[in-house]
């Protein structure tokens, strides 16, 4: 990787993380869970490198396999985190 | 100049016209001051306090030698009798009452100064001892209420079961009927309110009292603040609305007066009929005939189950407070009127012009000429 | 990679931001979610364009595998398991950020046979160890959370020491993976370690604090995501990976402080235990507490409320501030009364003497033999400063002193919030096990200045 | 059951022991009730009240038929020879100041219950007459204070100067002393407290006052909750404060009971000197004799310049409120101990144990017997 | 671009950020301007490590020229004159951008005479725009100010037709600047273009309302530099320039909205005038609003208060609000008293009453004649629901009906802040001349709910 | 300019906005003029393209005498701005 390449990744990181910070300010605490679950399926993102990690043909390589294992333990995470975040919030709407 | 105080000989009378404090202010001013012996008593004033404070203490002869006199009560035609020719007094007067009384001034040319006619200006507050004695006045007639009252007035829930708050219903939201409210809320009780004047509304609820609009207000004249003249149908109105509240009220208090005139009758018998045994009427106005038919001036009784209490000097029965506040205000017109040297009146002047009656062997008070030339 | 591609990864990345931003808003949380559940959809579907067709068959498979066992999982839950449940989808998170990197290892050591340069094989290494951490720490914070494992904190001597041993190890063989890229066996030990520290490092946190530690794990996925990024040159990772890093250290912090405590006192472990009353003899009664944020969120959802107010509430002067209270609920519609005891305080009416000072009228106060049918119907029932007068003692303890005196049934109501600055006891001298009840909850300190707080908060919250 | 209400026939009383409401509830439980003619007028409850709620209203012979009888006041022992052998009372009875009524008691054979004797437990708090008459009569003393003071309670800023707030300085913060405090801060009074039970200062300050800490208040005895003896040393230290303080104080209310004793003297000769004239004196304990020195029962005298009101039955004097009250904690205790059917006494059991003070012939009240065998 | 200089922006770019973010906070703001400030250093000495020595004497020729006329301004400058001041500082930024622009397009016309690409063409045309209308604006906005111009709104007819119709003929234009790069004409043509808008855009906006333009300006004039940013390739242009565009933006909102208007509302312009006492006869007396953050601000920073309760209080059953306000002041130490005037309220002691009620006790409460000399040694005197008893008329003027009534010095306090609903009279039926005092600010609405959110706002900042 | 660069330039535009307005939500009105005198200061981060379209040889060009005039702009800006903010950043400070 390049380094100028590389800083504008690191500009990116830096700028993300900033904002990731000024975002949470004052979280209600009832809000607590479904924020974390609800961010933690975004960082499910980790399913877009499973997907690049799974494209390879032929299925004999390590790499191959953990990419799938990572596919599948992504999807999970993705799914499921997103689902049961929705269903904790639909609870909380007021009667 | 020499300023007398008399003791007042009127029954029950123990306000004083002037209090020590009031006499160093006045011996600062270079006023020479009389007190009569034993003047002070009844407010908790000794002879010793004025002594100290810088008056002569002396017997009533001594008092009549001055060029000012100060009392609260009008004085007697007796009295004017033992002034000097040419002096001075200052006192309430309601001159429009006692023709004799200003024939006896007139008749010696003394300049007198009435304390209920102070103009009720920003500027003459200070000397407004009509709204002095009138606040201290509510604040009693709800004590006296209180006291008369076979129950307590706050809500309480005890192991032994509820008391239920005490209902008071105030006629008239003027200086005393605010106090009275004010005094009563702070009791406990519910407080409900009638007055003529529509402005009172924002008033008593700014006191935490519940004000009773009566529909259909017009008819109510005022002049400078006071209530002037009320057309028959408001009151009939009122009364109706009145009728309702009566029947559940604990205490009332009645403190509507209109300015020279008898005051209205609100509380009629068939009202204190309808109400409570036990129930209780504290009526304020009963000096200028009282605004309850049944109440006697002076007596309290009982009449249909309700206690009547005619209580016509409520003031003096906090006469230390009572003393204090009218020796400010008389001070104060004292003051505004003369210095060491003398009068020094100016008849152009609102305050001067207000409170003047009677002025070098004449009555020049047009309120008093105009009522007392009918 | 297209630029169409790009695009769409920078559309996802907006909404991730947007997502997150308004998870932390009660109003609009669930439309938050929903966003950044369509960034993801975008960011899978443009990356399933960019792919080689042939491969699609598998990744179908298995993203249909792991969808169907996550949907599974996130219907069947109940809602007290959804905590263990965010920590075991939090894990796999994990492993999955250490499959990509171990994955991308093997492809340029073993099939492309190209030398990794730093930045790539940093990010790897990193992966590795963050995404092996949050595995097993979730894992274990899962266990702990569903019983499988004591929730007890479990510590030994040298712990410290075999962590940062551990750690060192780690540091040592990342310079020999990175040197000898070819030998698998460095990598694997690599793994081994990271899934050890995880262990290691959450077991002796007790079950009390495991949310903070899954939020804090919850970050590390995030930065896993980042290292990530990182090796596949994808700035989609690096965005959302970073969001979630940042904003999960961030929610921990809140998460910590709402409970009182430092980052670093939980971390140490050891602590966390449920409060209970204190070193008393008797029967401890365990109780749930309550912190201002949070009681302020339950008047603020409530649509009945009745105060029981007490002795406590006089000895704090708390009566203003109750009115204040008032005035916010009736505010938000809430029906709000006070329910007075006969015997309420050390004297006779004496709530009725505050009460009225604070201005409160007449008619929202209601006799004990009125207001007793309607607990059952009432969201909260705030007791301030009382004590004997709700302790249902009376009504099931022959024993007890207070026996037979008539009593506010606040335990009926569906929530009962208590105010009182420690496990005292009232004027009878007694325990009040109202207090360890499922619906009670205890919000301790002086009731002036903890409701002062609470209305602190409802009025940010209008 | 027949249940009897006499009228009361001490002086000054106005109480009675049934209230029309509580009538309605006994006739709901099966029991009959005669009332003695004229017995509710005190409390503005009249005869036809009684009847409708469902009592036989009669003449005093047609009361002393009843299985039970009740009053407010001991009995007398001309009423008791009127009542039938075997039958029961319940009243106010501070046995051990009464041998005789014990005596006459006994002699008929009749059970006594003492509503002074209930004791002071969470259990019986509906029953605790002790507690809601004194509760009543703190209210009283603050407003007979105020009434009798010449000046009001509030700080006031006016026009004509300001009003300082009246100082209130009372002694015991028993359930009377609370209420006193509570009815004068409302009246806008400072309020300062003494009391022996170091616990009180907590409960004094919930309500506003301020609370004079004794320093060294070793030596003081509590039991069940009552002030039981008070050393000497401490009884002279709180003299020491109490000197300074009662020198600026205006309203004096002493509430200061020891159980089965003499109250103590805290307000000596010497220190109503040392007050200012006009303050005023209410002395609550005076029918047990009195924390003041001076005061007189009864009676209101002024000495040395200070209204001492020893008033002994304060609660009488809210006859409306008392009664209701009353009627709650007498007929609670009724109820506890008897049914339709008669008496259920069962002799382990703490209330009954407690009130239970003569029972077949026998003086069976253990505090009463120690306290008459002295 | 070397590493190194990539490396500096980044750095420079975190400072600007935590510059913005502390200057929004009271105890940092200063902190933050100079972080922000030794960023923009940095990346000025980054920038000229990187380029040719030859041409550094005319760089530090205008450098030194700029940064001395920069200088003086700033120090001379009095403090009352400021805001124009960063009116104009801002308009040359927006006169920079434009200048770097143009330059740039000249450059590769002219001198390098090669093709501008589409999005270094699109970021010259825009950086034009912007930067020109931040210019002309900006100066407007200072004129205006500084009374060079008048601050009344100036307005004609077919004045938002005028403005459409420029930005229509800039839209052609660009197109052709973009097709015909090599004839200059187009490109002055859009320079003239953007700088006759900014004027038109201001010009109709009165006077009160240029806070907020030179606000919104200073957000285009980041917008320009953004614009610069894309032109150049440079990041450190791009996050500051956007950081300083989004920032402005919220700030303007901000702004309008602690007016209460919106931002269309000020910037369709013809309003902005200093409100008035309304269509009373008489001597119409101009008043200065403060809106309840503000006051929450000015009692956060004193060190002494009176409070000056009137009929209004009681009115709007003020006192136990009053009593909070105290609490919160006494918190932070600034001594609190109550001139109570001996008629305030409508009958004697009417305020006792009620400050009785809120618990406020006796020491506090201090008459006429002990306090009137202490006003002139208060830094705040708050008027609340008082009107008459601090007349200054009753000093001064003998025709008015209160003349010669003691009143409370208040309009001897550094700083006196009135609640009240309205410019309604008191009980006297009168004008109050002091609501038009230079140290005088009103505080309008209900007493009662007007102190509330002060007292929220000081519970937030502490 | 290829549209790799582009789009990071891009991310970087949006990020940094985002961050701009989240870092900004309660402001105390007295920091209102301190904090826009303050980010047009930072504005003028201009300079530095000022800076670039100086750097050209020989004074013949308009190119050149615009980029000095924009940089002498430029600098009054950054250092008027700074300064002026400060000053009244300085004021605040509690007695
Ligand atoms: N009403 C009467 O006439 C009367 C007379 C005499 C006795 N009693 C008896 O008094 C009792 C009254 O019951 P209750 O429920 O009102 O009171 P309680 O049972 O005495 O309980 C009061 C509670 O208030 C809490 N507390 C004290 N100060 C506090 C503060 N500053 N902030 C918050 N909480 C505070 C205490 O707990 P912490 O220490 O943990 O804070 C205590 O547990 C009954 O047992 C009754 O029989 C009543
Ligand atoms: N104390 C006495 O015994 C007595 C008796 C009779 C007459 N007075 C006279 O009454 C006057 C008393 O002076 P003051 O200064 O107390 O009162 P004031 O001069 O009558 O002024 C009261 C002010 O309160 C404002 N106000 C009303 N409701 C309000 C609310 N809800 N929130 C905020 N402000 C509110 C009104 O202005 P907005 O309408 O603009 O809100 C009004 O200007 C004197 O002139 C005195 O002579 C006194
Ligand atoms: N500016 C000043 O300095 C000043 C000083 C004192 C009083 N005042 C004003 O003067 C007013 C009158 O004062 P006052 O107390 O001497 O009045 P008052 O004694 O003459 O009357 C008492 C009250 O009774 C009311 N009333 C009259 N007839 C009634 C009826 N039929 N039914 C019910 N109510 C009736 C009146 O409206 C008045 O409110 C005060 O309220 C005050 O506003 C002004
Ligand atoms: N649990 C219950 O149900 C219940 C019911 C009623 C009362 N009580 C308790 O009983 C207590 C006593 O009640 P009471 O009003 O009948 O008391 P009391 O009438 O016997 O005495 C009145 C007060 O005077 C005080 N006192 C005695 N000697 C004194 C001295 N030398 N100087 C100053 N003060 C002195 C006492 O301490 C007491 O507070 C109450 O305070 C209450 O706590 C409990």
């Amino acid at each position: 990787m390049d380094t100028t390449a590389l800083i504008m990744l690191i500009y990116v990181l830096v700028l993300a993380s900033f904002l990731g910070f000024e975002l949470i300010t004052k979280v209600p605490p009832t809000l607590h869970t479904p924020l974390m679950s609800g961010s933690n399926a975004i960082s499910g993102i980790t399913i877009v490198g499973a997907l690049i990690a799974t494209n390879e043909m032929g299925f004999t390589t390590l790499s191959k396999w953990l990419g799938m294992l990572a596919l599948v333990l992504a999807t999970i995470n993705v799914v499921g985190g997103y689902a049961v975040t929705d269903r904790m919030l639909k609870m909380f709407k007021k009667k | 100049m020499k300023v007398g105080v008399l003791k007042e000989t009127k029954d029950y009378e123990l306000r004083v016209a002037l209090s020590p404090d009031v006499v160093k202010l006045l011996k600062k001013k270079e006023f020479d001051v009389v007190i009569e012996s034993g003047a002070g008593d009844g407010s908790y004033f000794s002879d010793s306090d004025y002594e100290q404070a810088g008056a002569l203490v002396g017997p009533a002869s001594a008092v009549f030698e001055s060029d000012i006199l100060l009392k609260v009560n009008p004085f007697t035609v007796e009295e004017i009798g033992q002034m000097k020719e040419n002096a001075a007094c200052i006192s309430y007067m309601y001159a429009y009452q006692f023709p004799e009384m200003i024939e006896a001034l007139n008749k010696k040319s003394i300049s007198s100064f009435s304390m209920d006619a102070v103009p009720r200006i920003s500027r003459a507050q200070k000397m407004d001892a009509l709204s002095s004695q009138a606040n201290l006045a509510g604040y009693k007639a709800v004590l006296l209420g209180a006291n008369h009252l076979g129950k307590i007035f706050p809500l309480m829930m005890t192991a032994s079961g509820t008391i239920t708050p005490a209902k008071v219903l105030i006629f008239g939201a003027g200086v005393a009927g605010l106090q009275a409210i004010a005094t009563a809320k702070r009791l406990g009780a519910l407080v409900e309110v009638t007055d003529v004047r529509p402005e009172t509304k924002e008033q008593v609820e700014s006191l935490g009292g519940r004000f009773l609009t009566v529909e259909g207000a017009e008819g109510v004249k005022i002049e400078g603040g006071y209530a002037k003249e009320v057309s028959a149908e408001f009151l009939e109105k009122q009364q109706q609305l009145i009728r309702e509240k009566i029947k559940e009220a604990d205490l009332v208090i009645t403190t509507a007066l209109v300015m020279g005139k008898k005051s209205p009758i609100l509380v009629t018998e068939d009202m204190v009929k309808s109400m409570k045994t036990g129930s209780v009427i504290i009526d304020m106005a009963v000096e200028s005939g009282g605004n309850c038919e049944l109440s006697e001036k002076n007596k309290t009784v009982v009449k249909h189950g309700v206690t009547l209490v005619g209580e016509s000097n409520l003031p003096s029965l906090l006469p230390v407070n009572a003393s204090n506040l009218y020796a400010v205000n008389i001070s104060t017109l004292l003051l505004h009127l003369a210095n060491r040297d003398g009068f020094q009146l100016d008849m152009e002047e609102e305050i001067t012009k207000g409170v003047l009656i009677t002025h070098r062997g004449e009555l020049v008070h047009p309120f008093t000429k105009s009522i007392l030339s009918k | 990679m297209s630029n169409i591609i790009q695009l769409a990864y920078l559309i996802a990345a907006i909404l991730f931001v947007l997502g997150i931003k308004f998870l932390g808003k009660t109003k609009d949380a669930r439309k938050g979610n929903m966003l950044s559940a369509v960034g993801m959809l975008l960011a899978i579907v443009a990356t399933l364009i960019d792919l080689n067709l042939a491969t699609f068959p598998e990744m179908l498979a298995c993203l249909v595998v792991g969808g169907g066992i996550g949907l599974y999982y996130a219907k069947k839950v109940e809602m007290t398991q959804i905590p263990e449940m965010v920590a075991l989808f939090n894990g796999f998170g994990g492993l999955a950020s250490l499959g990509v990197a171990l994955s991308d290892h093997f492809l340029k050591t073993e099939i492309l046979a190209v030398e990794i340069d730093t930045v790539n094989s940093v990010s790897i290494i990193a992966s590795v160890l963050i995404g092996g951490v949050t595995f097993t720490g979730s894992v274990v914070a899962w266990m702990k959370l569903n019983g499988k494992i004591s929730g007890q904190p479990i510590t030994f001597k040298g712990q410290h020491a075999l962590n940062l041993g551990l750690l060192l190890t780690f540091l040592t063989v990342a310079v020999f993976t990175f040197l000898y890229q070819d030998d698998p066996m460095y990598i694997t030990i690599l793994v081994v370690i990271s899934l050890l520290v995880g262990i290691l490092v959450v077991i002796p946190i007790g079950g009390a604090d495991m949310p903070v530690v899954i939020s804090l794990l919850n970050s590390y996925s995030g930065m896993a995501a980042t290292a990530t990024g990182f090796i596949l040159n994808n700035n989609v990772l690096i965005v959302a990976g970073s969001l979630v890093g940042a904003s999960g250290i961030i929610l921990t912090q809140i998460m910590c402080k709402a409970m009182n405590r430092s980052l670093m006192n939980v971390l140490l472990g050891g602590f966390g235990q449920t409060t209970t009353s204190g070193p008393q003899d008797g029967p401890q009664i365990v109780v749930k507490e309550v912190g201002v944020e949070e009681a302020a969120m339950l008047f603020d959802s409530a649509s009945s409320v009745i105060v029981v107010p007490g002795y406590g509430m006089a000895v704090a002067q708390a009566q203003h501030v109750i009115r204040e209270l008032m005035e916010q609920c009736e505010k938000r519609n809430i029906q709000f009364r006070f329910a007075i005891h006969p015997v309420a305080g050390r004297m006779p009416g004496h709530m009725n003497v505050l009460l009225a000072e604070a201005n409160i009228s007449y008619d929202k106060l209601i006799e004990m033999d009125e207001i007793n049918d309607d607990f059952s119907n009432t969201d909260i029932v705030f007791v301030v400063g009382a004590n004997d007068v709700v302790n249902p003692a009376a009504r099931t303890n022959p024993q007890s002193p207070i026996f037979g005196m008539p009593i506010l049934n606040a335990d009926k109501a569906r929530t009962v919030i208590v105010s009182k600055r420690s496990m005292g006891k009232g004027y009878a001298g007694i325990e009040n096990e109202l207090f360890g009840y499922p619906n009670c909850l205890m919000l301790f300190g002086d009731a002036k200045q903890t409701i002062t707080k609470v209305v602190g908060e409802l009025k940010e919250m209008s």
